[in-house]
């Protein structure tokens, strides 16, 4: 039982860096229909961002923000370099066009900043608090904390604010939304911005559990990718629901299954819903149309 | 389109003949060469930094000491990406060049396996630091390794744990890749000799986020010792830190990358009080106190095994030439096969008929940070 | 064979005058040279494995312009299917000592079957979910070839993996490997001009427009996609040959995205371009090795070069090749002149051709269609009106099998079709045309209309390619676009385009021909031409279900009408007796 | 000077063309209505007056300036507010949702917009109940009464109606209608109908389309006589020339 508590803490832990990562797919993919493969190195530059401003000094806070500020201004280099030009094809050349920005991205990192991997300070000085037979990670409850924040501000965002409702009527229908008078590039560019925001805050909040290198966004973008999928793809609440139902899924079956096949599991879960469930759990939202 | 096709093809062959001419016209000036393959790029672009400046250390010293058959030693380091594909184009590119006289493989025994063919078909020597043992006992004459294989680490840890620090319940933890398993393997295998078989035996997979279930494996299995085979550092560090905070505090023996610079860095506290066996201690002879000398002064980080065992395999080299007399390959292996007592920063040279230079391995103590060389455990057979 | 056509009285058509081997001996012969260069050019070790690596890529490469050029199918797994060929013969030649012959057959039927199950399980879904599908395959496969250590040694890889007896030494393996590369290529140059290789070229066109032109949409992908695992299957074999060694990093995940962005910087639609591709891929991180003083950088040029490629490339270098060489080229061959077309449906059934009783189609609460009957007496023009949004499309693509009826039953010519996909019901003799045109538009017009001629079942098409050409260039010639046969769809104006979607179902010889708003968009004196085209139809005895606007062109045309309102039959009769009904009246001019 | 005058005006869609050189007017304060079967090119002009279509020649004149070639965000700016065939009710979003992003097109509070769209439903009586529905839950005539409130919270001058009776039952039909007649009080109205006798009813003139051009003009009463419109629906060859 005390086993069982500790792998769902740090399940729970490790599921909201997917969902975090998760939501920034489904943001893109309900704006711009693609899938941007190049998301989790949103993470990775993020995360080196964060140990170059506190590496020169600033405070952490000071840190963070500029980190997030410079997350903000790739996220509009990534729409205007990567997306906006493809935006009148298929998908499949601008996933293409996203991949390449990943291998881009990732060896810009490796060649200004070196392959070393870095260690990154979690925010609190006490590394953690035993509470009862658990243990409790402070940076993986900053994490959780961080995640239901967010829940709770994109409820906030999305369903109270008239810029929220822009965003989801451009995802629902360019066209109309243009019609209305809502400027449809403005909306993708927010979305942009945002999502590389939410990949670099997931980065930073992780980069103290798993330390800062290269392979970082890598790693943790496959993982967010299966959740999005397990969570409905287009869904925010499905892709938080399954990024912590992989966390949760994974780190059970490394302890009762199989250590070595950890990895394999997300994939089975992923091929059993493609098979099974396509439409994730909650289904879609919009009916069959005449 | 056939016109196109022809034009292609010849476009192809220009491309890939211009750089090749650009470089046999060249080859001429007065150096002997060796070529390293080192990972550049990939995952272990770090320790590949490291082990490029060993090299060049020793060949500087050497050039400083009359060069070898009375040139200057050059060093051409091709790129490997890390990858097996990757080292068999940089190996096979190196190759390429005549007047290279020998090698430095690879520290990656999977890398080792991948160039091998490419090695009997050159029929030159090449160094090696991958510690698969199988690397020497392949029938592979071209391999020289500089370190010691994995048996000897399986062994000196069961040793070290079981007689000096007389633990008997121990939980073997290794990485699924080809290092971590053969040295998990060596390392159960010593124990069943010493009379103390492993009561865990768990690998995993690299690049893994999260090492919760493994402690807590570990932590039920009862152990009261650990002994673990560890490829990357930011494994290393994440699982040091997760098995500390969840209260797990057992000895714990590892193998060598645990006295990495690298791994200390990112684990930090999470690593003292462990021992683990490193081929290099600074401490544990003349030589390697040498090596930490001329390699702290000119790097400005401590020296770890990454870049002792390609100093030692330019000194080793360049000596058995030099011995030799001559870059036939032939004499060149004669002479590595005949180096004895060669006092190197790993240990003492001592080669044996398969290849193998180094038998034994120290085992060294982390300090607050500091790797303190507790002791040295040598095998002759 | 019938008389000449009015219009353009011609002799017989002489096709092709040579056999196909003659007439490609310039490829031979220049791949026979490229083989004995191979086998005789002493490379150095360097040279000769960027070859060998290459050479076998490329054959790997040319499974993704299989499934992603021909089929229009996303695979992100042929390094797992690669690395499954690899497998095989690394184990195969070392551990069970089985020859290596057999171990790369052996290997390419184990990737073509993962491929082909792979496929069956998740073709339907297609797009993102296919990518998703693949990426999790292709992981699963890479964690197997880890840690099944049994089976595959694990990380240490299968080492001394034999090579057959025959090309022993590297310059002979090389050129066998060349000459493996050369049949491959030559395949999968021609493929696009079989029935296999026209259905995927159709599917990745126009799925809907395949379906009812008779093509099995999803067998069709799950071939292209076995076919490609089969290439890369074998592909891997060759490579674990040549390199002798084997190990699981070498099939990971991002050696796949080094195969698709080989093909798609190539050109994913030809071979050649597969070639070039994966050439270039190869050589440009071996050329750029100057750059490796700073780690990173010459994969970061390179993932900017993906970018780049993509922008301003999209058909990759060698569609741009030869997009320029067409513009130079400009000549388009004259097609050969054809005879008449005839027209003999099938007449199994009684007096009714098509027998429609309840037909109902509910979307959610939207009652679309309901309970609607229609009877299409043989040999007549029947047409289906009604105002906007009143189910007439809706009603022809339950017909069709578009969509799956809710309630209600489908008679053709005597067979129930009601449960059939659409392909069935094209082979059981139902042809149609669509509102907004769907044509196949990478093709020629010829190859359009020969789809449709290929339908099964069909009894005016002879055996072979060149009956098939026949036929289809009688259908053109019926609508007076023979002498253009040879252009590209994109060539033409949107009435002649509409011409070639009737050709197309004409073709095909259907019992039933069914056309949705064929006059929409047409200017009046293409609705006259299109007029004195039905007549024509017509008067061959081929029934006609007809759905338009233009009363002018109904009126005239169809003996028997009809109307749909809100989903339910309102009126049916005589043409001119049903125009004067009063409820059409109000239904299309408003009640008062 | 008419609000919206039309010159000329030509369209293509790749190949097709769909308008061939329509020339047309709309007076402040009027309702016109622009009949025609499918296909004659009725969507097309109001495609191409909000921004949707480019336009390759003519022009597009409102209030005396050219906007042919502008975007739909600038053109709904200008007081341009189109309501599409197929009502295009964002069917994630609420009713209310709906109704308030319709002024997008200009600044105002969050608070003045939600209390806008509340006084929307005095107009809309019969939507009011659904103000928290998804758009997807509702019925067609429901949702026809969401696009055309949502269309009139840009405060249009003119506002360009596509086919609003389009699938709906004779007594949603009839609703409608009388909104559009309440709608003309402040508002000038371009209305796109194929139910000829209602889209006349409400009108003070209307034009007639046949294959991209017009074939006729004039007062409702006057359409109604001529024979041509008949024969746009129902066929007999009109070929009156405009």
């Amino acid at each position: 039982m005390d086993l069982a508590l500790q792998l769902l803490f740090t399940g729970i832990g490790i599921g909201a860096v997917y969902a975090l990562v998760a939501l920034g797919f489904v943001l893109i993919f309900r704006a711009t229909n693609v899938v941007n493969f190049a998301q989790g190195e949103f993470s990775m530059v993020a995360a080196y961002l964060m140990v170059v401003a506190v590496e020169a000094g600033l405070p952490y806070w000071a840190a963070f923000i500029v980190a997030l500020l410079g997350m903000a201004l790739l996220g509009v280099v990534f729409n205007l370099g990567v997306y906006y030009p493809l935006r009148h094809r298929t998908y499949l050349p601008v996933i293409i066009a996203t991949i390449g920005a990943s291998i881009l991205m990732a060896n810009s990192v490796l060649a200004i900043y070196g392959p070393q991997p870095q260690v990154l300070e979690g925010w609190f000085e006490t590394p953690g608090i035993q509470v009862g037979p658990v243990y409790l990670d402070s940076q993986y409850l900053l994490i959780i904390g961080v995640t239901i924040c967010l829940v709770i501000f994109n409820f906030w965002f999305f369903e109270k604010t008239l810029l929220g409702k822009k965003l989801q009527a451009t995802s629902q229908d360019k066209e109309m939304a243009s019609l209305l008078g809502i400027s449809v590039s403005t909306m993708i560019m927010i979305t942009f911005i945002y999502s590389a925001v939410l990949g670099g805050l997931a980065g930073i909040l992780v980069a103290p559990v798993l330390f800062v290198s290269i392979q970082m966004g890598s790693t943790i973008a496959l993982k967010a990718f299966a959740a999005t999928i397990i969570g409905g793809f287009g869904d925010v609440a499905g892709a938080i629901i399954g990024g912590l139902a992989l966390g949760v899924i994974e780190t059970f079956g490394a302890a009762y299954i199989s250590v070595p096949y950890k990895d394999g599991f997300a994939f089975l879960v992923l091929i059993a819903f493609l098979i099974f469930r396509p439409q994730g759990i909650f289904g879609e939202r919009v009916a069959e149309k005449a | 389109m056939k016109l196109t096709r022809r034009d292609f093809a010849t476009g192809i062959a220009a491309g890939i003949a211009a750089p090749y001419l650009i470089k046999s016209a060249k080859a001429q000036a007065a150096t002997l060469k060796i070529g390293m393959c080192a990972p550049v790029t990939g995952p272990a672009a770090e320790s590949g930094g490291y082990a490029i400046k060993g090299a060049r250390l020793a060949l500087e010293a050497v050039n400083k000491a009359g060069g070898i058959l009375g040139k200057q030693g050059e060093l051409i380091v091709e790129d490997d990406q890390t990858t097996n594909p990757g080292i068999v184009l940089a190996f096979s590119k190196l190759a390429s060049q005549p007047d290279i006289v020998g090698f430095l493989g690879s520290i990656r025994s999977t890398q080792v396996h991948a160039m091998a063919p490419d090695v009997i078909k050159l029929g030159k020597p090449v160094m090696i630091g991958g510690t698969d043992p199988n690397l020497t006992h392949m029938g592979n004459q071209w391999l020289f390794r500089c370190r010691p294989n994995d048996s000897y680490s399986g062994r000196v840890i069961a040793e070290f744990g079981v007689n000096t620090l007389g633990k008997k319940k121990w939980a073997v933890l290794h990485s699924t890749d080809a290092f971590g398993t053969a040295g998990g393997k060596a390392l159960s295998g010593a124990l069943e000799k010493l009379g103390a078989p492993s009561v865990l035996d768990q690998g995993y997979a690299n690049q893994s986020q999260d090492f919760t279930p493994v402690v807590l494996a570990i932590k039920q299995s009862g152990a009261d010792i650990l002994g673990s085979y560890f490829t990357f550092e930011n494994d290393l560090g994440i699982f040091a830190r997760q098995l500390r905070q969840l209260g797990v505090n057992i000895p714990w023996v590892g193998s060598p990358s645990i006295t990495n610079v690298t791994a200390l860095k990112l684990a930090g506290p999470a690593l003292y009080n462990t021992y683990g066996v490193a081929d290099y201690a600074e401490d544990s002879s003349e030589g390697s106190k040498a090596f930490g000398k001329i390699y702290r002064d000119a790097v400005k980080v401590a020296p770890d095994n990454q870049s002792s065992w390609t100093f030692d395999a330019i000194n080793v080299l360049s000596a058995a030439i030099n011995k030799a007399g001559s870059t036939d390959p032939g004499k060149i292996r004669e002479a590595i096969l005949a180096t004895r007592k060669f006092a190197g920063a790993e240990g003492e040279y001592n080669f044996d008929q398969n290849g193998d230079g180094l038998h034994g391995y120290n085992v060294v103590k982390n300090e607050k940070g500091n790797i303190v060389f507790d002791k040295h455990i040598e095998f002759n057979d | 064979m019938s008389a000449p056509s009015d219009n353009m009285p011609i002799p017989a058509p002489a096709i092709h005058s040579k056999p196909l081997l003659v007439r490609h001996l310039p490829y031979f012969i220049g791949a026979a040279v490229l083989v004995v260069v191979a086998a005789n050019m002493n490379f150095d070790g360097y040279v000769h494995n960027i070859l060998l690596q290459a050479t076998t890529f490329a054959i790997a490469v040319f499974g993704l312009s299989v499934v992603l050029g021909l089929c229009g199918q996303i695979n992100l797994a042929q390094a797992a299917f690669f690395g499954l060929g690899a497998y095989a013969v690394g184990i195969g030649t070392t551990d069970l000592h089985v020859s290596f012959w057999l171990c790369l057959v052996g290997g390419s039927v184990i990737s073509m079957l993962a491929g082909a199950f792979l496929g069956m399980s998740t073709l339907r879904l297609g797009g993102h979910y296919l990518a998703m599908v693949t990426i999790s395959f292709q992981q699963i496969v890479t964690l197997v070839m880890i840690n099944a250590i049994w089976l595959t040694h694990g990380p240490d890889g299968v080492s001394n993996i034999k090579r057959p007896d025959l090309f022993q030494t590297s310059q002979s393996y090389l050129a066998f490997c060349v000459a493996m590369l050369a049949i491959v290529g030559y395949l999968v140059w021609h493929l696009p001009d079989t029935k296999l290789g026209r259905a995927m070229r159709a599917v990745r066109d126009n799925e809907l427009a395949a379906g009812v032109n008779g093509i099995d949409v999803f067998r069709t992908k799950i071939y292209a996609f076995a076919l490609c695992a089969l290439l890369g299957g074998l592909a891997g074999g060759l490579f674990a040959g040549g390199f002798a060694y084997v190990s699981p990093d070498q099939f990971s995940f991002a050696e796949s995205i080094v195969f698709l962005t080989m093909s798609l910087l190539g050109g994913v639609a030809s071979p050649i371009g597969s070639t070039i591709g994966t050439g270039l891929l190869i050589l440009i991180p071996e050329w750029l090795r100057f750059l490796k003083s700073v780690p990173g950088l010459y994969l970061a040029i390179y993932g900017l070069f993906v970018i780049l490629i993509i922008r301003f490339m999209p058909d990759g270098i060698w569609g741009f090749v030869a997009d320029a060489f067409t513009r130079w080229r400009a000549k388009i061959k004259t097609p050969p002149a054809a005879n008449a077309l005839q027209l003999k449906p099938a007449t199994i059934g009684g007096d009714t051709v098509l027998e429609v009783t309840g037909l109902s189609k509910h979307f959610g609460g939207l009652k679309a269609v309901d309970g609607v009957d229609i009877a299409v007496k043989r040999g007549g023009v029947h047409a289906l009106i009604g105002p906007n949004g009143s189910g007439k499309t809706t009603t022809l693509n339950v017909l069709s099998g578009l969509y799956v009826a809710t309630a209600g039953k489908i008679v053709l010519d005597g067979t129930d079709i009601t449960h059939m996909p659409p392909h069935q019901r094209t082979a059981s003799g139902l042809g149609r045309t669509f509102q907004n045109i769907r044509l196949f538009r990478s093709m020629t017009a010829l190859e359009n209309v020969e789809i449709g001629a290929e339908r099964p079942g069909n009894t005016m098409v002879g055996k072979g390619d060149d009956a098939l050409t026949e036929r289809a260039m009688e259908a053109l010639t019926f609508v007076g676009l023979g002498s253009r046969a040879n252009e590209l769809i994109s060539s033409f104006s949107y009435g002649h385009q509409r011409l070639i979607e009737i050709a197309r179902a004409l073709a095909s010889n259907p019992t039933l021909l069914l056309l949705d708003e064929p006059a929409a968009g047409l200017n009046s004196t293409e609705k006259l031409e299109l007029h004195e085209l039905l007549k024509r139809i017509a008067a061959q005895g081929l029934t006609i279900l007809i759905i338009d606007h233009d009363m002018t062109l109904v009126s005239e045309a169809a003996q028997h009408i009809t109307v749909l309102n809100f989903g339910r039959r309102i009126a049916d009769g005589e043409s001119m007796a049903v125009l004067r009904h009063p409820d059409v009246v109000s239904a299309y001019l408003g009640s008062e | 000077m008419p609000l919206l005058e039309i010159r000329n005006l030509v369209v293509r869609y790749g190949e097709i063309e769909a308008l061939r050189g329509v020339t047309c007017a709309v007076e402040e304060g009027q309702v016109v209505t622009l009949l025609g079967a499918n296909g004659a090119g009725k969507s097309t002009t109001l495609r191409a007056i909000s921004g949707l279509a480019k336009p390759t020649s003519g022009e597009i004149l409102y209030d005396g300036k050219s906007i042919a070639g502008l975007g739909p965000e600038a053109i709904v700016r200008m007081g341009i507010s189109h309501v599409p065939e197929g009502r295009r009710v964002f069917p994630g979003l609420t009713v209310k949702e709906n109704i308030m992003l319709g002024a997008s097109n200009r600044r105002a509070a969050t608070s003045e917009i939600s209390r806008e769209a509340d006084a929307m439903f005095d107009l809309f009586p019969d939507i009011r109940k659904f103000t928290n529905a998804l758009g997807w839950t509702l019925s067609g005539g429901q949702l026809q009464m969401v696009a055309v409130a949502r269309g009139l919270m840009a405060k249009p001058r003119l506002l360009l109606l596509d086919e609003p009776s389009l699938g709906l039952a004779p007594v949603i039909v009839q609703a409608v209608f009388k909104i559009i007649s309440e709608i003309r009080r402040n508002t000038t109205v371009l209305l796109v109908e194929q139910n000829a006798r209602m889209g006349l009813s409400v009108a003070d003139y209307g034009y007639v389309l046949e294959t991209g051009r017009i074939v006729l003009g004039g007062k409702p009463d006057e359409l109604w006589g001529n024979e041509a419109i008949r024969a746009a629906y129902l066929g007999g060859h009109a070929k009156v020339s405009a």
